[in-house]
């Protein structure tokens, strides 16, 4: 713990290009010990480029990443990481695909089965330890993957839009039971989202990014008490940043993703 | 006593009634009593036996006269060390009751083997018949042309008359149409001989000569008791199959074995007939002397 | 807790499947007889043809021992090879792009061709027929599981390197899985073709006889019934070969049958002290 | 044009079984001719049951299904349908995927094909239609999807969450897109989604079901004046709809795909 | 508009490693007579072999041409026999249940021993030989359509229902297509095995005499540089068979290489008045 005080990762200008197209541009951004940071921003403005970045799968371009106060660019296995898709091991049991971090760095002992049972127990999956992916939910193998995740024992942890995939219904479980787990372990996570009640709901601050080139726009402290309950999410409070959230994604929007559209078919808000 | 290894390499893949000289001399000790301990392998088609000599994979070879002078002719150091059979039993065959005719010969299909023994006679059978190649049709039958014969997908078969029998006899109890050798104005050659390398046979001269001798005491025994000649085939090489069908064959093999001269012996006339054959049918550059091809000097 | 379907009655109804299915055969082959008139020694009848296998046990359990213990040895050794060969081209790339093209010359030379040299250069134990054997089985293997290895999912493959996971253990627990569907389906397609290999191989050099030699003896003599003897004994060793594959494959893979694991497949979960809720 | 005056499609007392599970138990609903009808619910009340329904493709338990006054239970082709799934055929062109339509049924002419061409113009794929679907985004995919539900020339239009794929600027785009062919073309459009924003935002009224047995809980009609902006979706109007709506969905939530979780875990507004 | 990247390069690195690994066969070839030290009589050096070819161009062309119309017109019948029993099998369950045990059986049976009826039956013409081809060529073909038609997506099935698709035109239009890269597949591995098929058809039976039959002439005269000669050119044809496949595949299946349809595969669009908004 040799970095800034209270700071669990912190980016310092990081820059990103693939070829000569920038998807990163002078990112900085401290992350403090235990906080729960949600990242907003249109489809490739370097959400997912900046957590790989994080996660060391990428070699940046140019800035430093420390964790901790260490130089984690380019160093894989430091962070944990959950991506939307769940990318569970169909021929590994719920208890195989949870323990697969020890599995694949030094093989996975009694004690490593032992605490992932635990973990599976105390969060509702205790009875379907055996089974094999394909005869499991959505949402539980969603939930698989975030045990897999926090089993391997990192204190940050990237969470790339983990419940994109689910319906409305599921995915405010998922919110609640995240909430609930980050709360017991005391971990810090940062989670990409695109659905704004979500980003608001779970988070203490909300990173809004802008494309071409990708960088941060705004950042949003959320002052909205914990715990918080799903109703707030129609409070006047969180409408107000609600709104201003929304402001700041569209006032850029192009209609991304819909090349050669009629500019007078779209009606953004001027 | 210390026995002195030999390998007899064979001409066909599996064994079959010609070996029967060599199975009785194991079988009834003659090799043994001579000192050596005699072991038979089988090539991998029915025309690799002078290449496993080659490749000192055998020390002697049973195969096909032509051989000799094919060897010869891609300057393989091989020699002829005794002949097996004295005279030409190879021929047309026809579907019992049915006579080989040679002036009905023009437009018929006739199945023929691809090896060199036949493309050598058939040349002969034409001119007697007064025809050419052109007349006739040749099918490439291999080891079908008996089946092929009797459902009259052909009208002649070629073959040698002990193999030809021993198929046809035991399956169907009648005789094929033979028309054979010379009748059909074929040379009168030897078809099969035993055979060395040149080197092989300078090194072990005596282990030769006495292998040729219990050879033909092998010979000679089963010529004298051919039914316990083809128990003993059978008991040694259960490969050799059916016991109808070495009975026949071997029946048929003993009339051919002995010359005027005894077994084994072989002449100048032989050969030059044989490489003429060859030369005839373009099949080899030129004639060599007879003596290039064999020699007498392991026989007793 | 979880609900298997019991697979017993599916079992059967394969079995019955196959049974109806090579009785049909047999009709097929007893009505060309009579569509064709052809005498039996062109052609025996089914019945002859079985009637030499029971008429001769003795004789067909050793030739059918021989045969079988070259096809298995041979599949064994050219099963193993292809995996290897394919799990070293799908790691170093430039071997596999020379390797490739190497691959589909083999298998375009007629293998009939190429036992002489074998024998040869290998003589007459059993190396040359594990040879050809293997020669045959090892391409359908080398091709799907190359295929498999090529398109296993890329972002578990990330996903591996991001839980720290070393490349001998990532290999051994993400992309060998991975692929384990398509090497099944080689391994399939080189069991059927496996005993046609042992009786190349058998034709080629014969020193011990197997059901491949007997049946080139047979035919040499018109021992008709005897080769479709011999046919039928080869004909079953390359469904049984096959059957045999299927059946592992069927244990080898229960995440695909099954919604737990079996006690065999490591499916033994750390005894729990308490259901209960309880801090971790 | 035989049924009630102005109702498309009538559904009457419909009933399905999944062998002895009741998927829909007696769901009775009017489509008026033009309308913009949202269905909302949690995972498993029977939403693609009863589209599927709708659609003939499914053989129905007991009930009736009336387009125009005539029976369609059982009889595909009669309405046009599309799913979260693209489902471009790789080996069609953005032409050819549009005119899918056509070729299946009588081979498609040069009047379809121009057609097509002219509706891809006209949206904003023109330059695209010798392109195949590999090289086309997510939403410009959705977008070739629903031109060839278009194309199909159906009055009624099932969508079911045509947009659940997509990020939600994309999403944001698509669904202005959609108002605006819905507003040309005057189709009768049934909308499936888990998205309480969208359904409000596209819909005239809103269909909220209920699980086990699938049944119509509640229909809102929203009154938002059309056209409608991006930016109504803070106002307070909107915002008043969405908390009842929510209290509808939520109020009967159960975690849904999370068996065996703690109810503990979870906060419900009571 | 779109932009296609030039392939050019891409073939000529494709050729580069056919030619490199076509090399290293060759001092493979070397590196066993250095080691084993044969005489040329029992394997030939690669010069000679070659040499031979060279040496007798006019009858290798004619033998050439002779195998390859076998091999060619075989592999017609198999692949187009293939493709109708896979599709007669993935529409009527009951035909799958019981022919699929009857294709296994199919391939157990060692060829080379049916290969005399077919003769007797079918006589010396072309017709056996066809046979032999097929029976080869067919089995990988059906076996990858059927994988591939049972795969396809179950929804695009559906949608076609909803867009009121024929029977036939469904099938055309959705499910042939969808199988097309596992079609290719077994196409491409039937290419290697068909010209094997084509020898041991001539070596059964021929009126006509083709590279086949040339290899056991040119085996019972010693002439081993003739046999190696005939089998390099059975080999240039499997690998000529597969590539021949490979660049039809590529021209077939455009929109898995390029991103816009070629004009050779209905990539012409409608010509259209005017890109202005405009009433539809
Ligand atoms: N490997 C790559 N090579 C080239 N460009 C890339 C690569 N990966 C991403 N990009 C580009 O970088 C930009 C940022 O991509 P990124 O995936 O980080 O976006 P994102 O914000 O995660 O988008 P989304 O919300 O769709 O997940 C995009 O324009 C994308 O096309
Ligand atoms: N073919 C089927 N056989 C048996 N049960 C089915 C079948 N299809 C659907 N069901 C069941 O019927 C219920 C309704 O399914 P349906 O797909 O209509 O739900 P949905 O509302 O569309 O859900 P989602 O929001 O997840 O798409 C579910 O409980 C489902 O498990
Ligand atoms: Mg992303
Ligand atoms: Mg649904």
């Amino acid at each position: 713990m040799s970095g800034e005080a209270g700071v669990k990762l912190a980016i310092r200008n990081l820059n990103h290009n693939f070829g000569s197209f920038r998807a990163l541009n002078d990112v900085s951004l401290d992350i403090k010990d235990g906080e729960f940071v949600c990242i907003l921003g249109a489809s490739g403005c370097g959400k997912s480029t900046l957590f790989n970045a994080v996660s060391g799968l990428l070699t940046i371009s140019a800035g430093q990443i420390l964790l901790d106060g260490k130089n984690i660019a380019g160093k894989p296995g430091q962070v944990g990481y959950m991506l939307q898709k769940d990318l569970l091991l169909p021929w590994r049991t719920v208890l195989g695909n949870i323990t697969l971090g020890a599995s694949l760095t030094r093989g996975a002992h009694k004690a490593d089965r032992e605490k992932a049972a635990e973990l599976a127990y105390h969060y509702g999956l205790g009875d379907f330890l055996r089974h094999y992916p394909r005869s499991l939910s959505g949402g539980m193998r969603q939930r698989v993957a975030l045990m897999r995740t926090i089993a391997a024992g990192r204190e940050l942890m990237l969470l790339d839009e983990p419940f994109g995939a689910l319906d409305s219904q599921t995915r405010i479980g998922m919110q609640q039971w995240l909430l609930e787990i980050w709360r017991e372990m005391k971990r810090t996570v940062m989670f990409v989202t695109h659905d704004v009640d979500e980003a608001i709901f779970l988070a203490d601050r909300v990173v809004v990014m802008l494309p071409k080139p990708g960088r941060i726009g705004w950042i949003l402290d959320i002052e909205i008490p914990r715990p918080r309950a799903m109703d707030c999410m129609t409070s006047p409070a969180f409408v107000e940043i609600k709104r201003q959230v929304m402001e700041m994604l569209y006032s850029q929007a192009t209609l991304h993703g819909v090349p050669g559209a009629q500019p007078g078919g779209l009606k953004v808000p001027a | 006593a210390d026995l002195t290894k030999v390998t007899l390499t064979y001409d066909w893949v599996t064994p079959d009634f010609e070996l029967i000289p060599t199975a009785v001399a194991q079988a009834q000790g003659f090799y043994k009593d001579a000192g050596l301990d005699v072991s038979v392998v089988f090539p991998p088609n029915n025309s690799t036996t002078v290449r496993m000599l080659g490749s000192g994979a055998g020390d002697i070879g049973f195969d096909p006269v032509t051989d000799v002078a094919f060897a010869a002719a891609q300057g393989i150091p091989l020699v002829s060390i005794a002949v097996y059979s004295q005279s030409n039993n190879c021929g047309l065959f026809g579907r019992p009751g049915e006579p080989v005719d040679l002036s009905t010969l023009k437009g018929k299909k006739i199945g023929v083997y691809t090896d060199s023994w036949t493309k050598a006679m058939m040349p002969y059978i034409l001119k007697k018949a007064g025809i050419t190649e052109n007349d006739i049709e040749q099918i490439i039958a291999t080891d079908d042309d008996i089946p092929m014969l009797l459902t009259k997908k052909i009208d002649y078969a070629t073959n040698c008359a002990n193999y030809a029998l021993a198929d046809m006899v035991p399956t169907i109890k009648q005789e094929p149409t033979m028309l054979l050798g010379p009748a059909g104005g074929m040379p009168d050659v030897p078809v099969w001989d035993f055979t060395v390398m040149k080197a092989y046979g300078e090194a072990h001269a005596d282990t030769v000569k006495a292998w040729l001798a219990a050879t033909q005491k092998g010979m000679e025994w089963a010529t004298a008791h051919p039914d316990e000649a083809v128990a003993d085939l059978l008991k040694l090489y259960p490969a050799a199959g059916d016991k109808a069908y070495n009975t026949v064959g071997w029946n048929a093999t003993i009339p051919l074995l002995k010359g005027p001269n005894g077994y084994f012996v072989q002449s100048d006339a032989q050969w030059d007939g044989i490489a003429h054959a060859l030369a005839d049918t373009k099949q080899i550059d030129k004639v060599l002397p007879p003596a290039t091809y064999y020699t007498n000097a392991y026989l007793n | 807790m979880s609900h298997e379907p019991s697979p017993l009655r599916d079992y059967a109804r394969h079995v019955g499947l196959w049974i109806v299915a090579i009785a049909l055969i047999f009709v097929a082959w007893e009505l060309v007889l009579v569509a064709t008139g052809l005498p039996a020694y062109v052609i025996p009848p089914p019945g002859k043809a079985i009637g030499v296998i029971f008429d001769n046990i003795p004789l067909m359990t050793q030739l059918t021992s021989q045969t079988l213990s070259e096809t298995f040895y041979g599949y064994i050794v050219g099963a193993v090879l292809g995996v290897v060969l394919a799990v070293i081209m799908a790691q170093v790339p430039i071997v596999h792009r020379l390797l490739y093209p190497a691959l589909i010359t083999s298998q375009a030379v007629p293998i009939v061709a190429i036992a002489a040299p074998l024998v040869i250069i290998f003589g007459f134990g059993l190396t040359p027929k594990l040879i050809i054997v293997a020669w045959i089985v090892f391409f359908p293997v080398v091709v799907n599981v190359l295929d498999g290895l090529a398109s296993v999912d890329h972002d578990q493959i990330n996903l591996a390197r991001l839980l720290g996971g070393t490349r001998l253990r990532t290999f051994m627990i993400v992309r060998l899985p991975a692929c384990i569907g398509p090497l099944f389906s080689g391994l399939k397609i080189g069991a059927c073709y496996a005993v046609t290999g042992a009786v190349i191989g058998e034709w080629t050099a014969s020193s011990h006889i197997g059901l491949g030699t007997y049946l080139l003896t047979a035919n040499a003599q018109m021992n008709t019934a005897g080769v479709y003897g011999a046919m039928l004994l080869l004909t079953a060793i390359g469904i049984g070969s096959f059957l045999f594959v299927v059946i592992v494959e069927h244990f080898a893979t229960p995440w695909r049958t099954r919604m737990t694991a079996p006690a065999y497949f490591g499916g033994n979960i750390p005894p729990h002290a308490s259901t209960q809720k309880q801090k971790v």
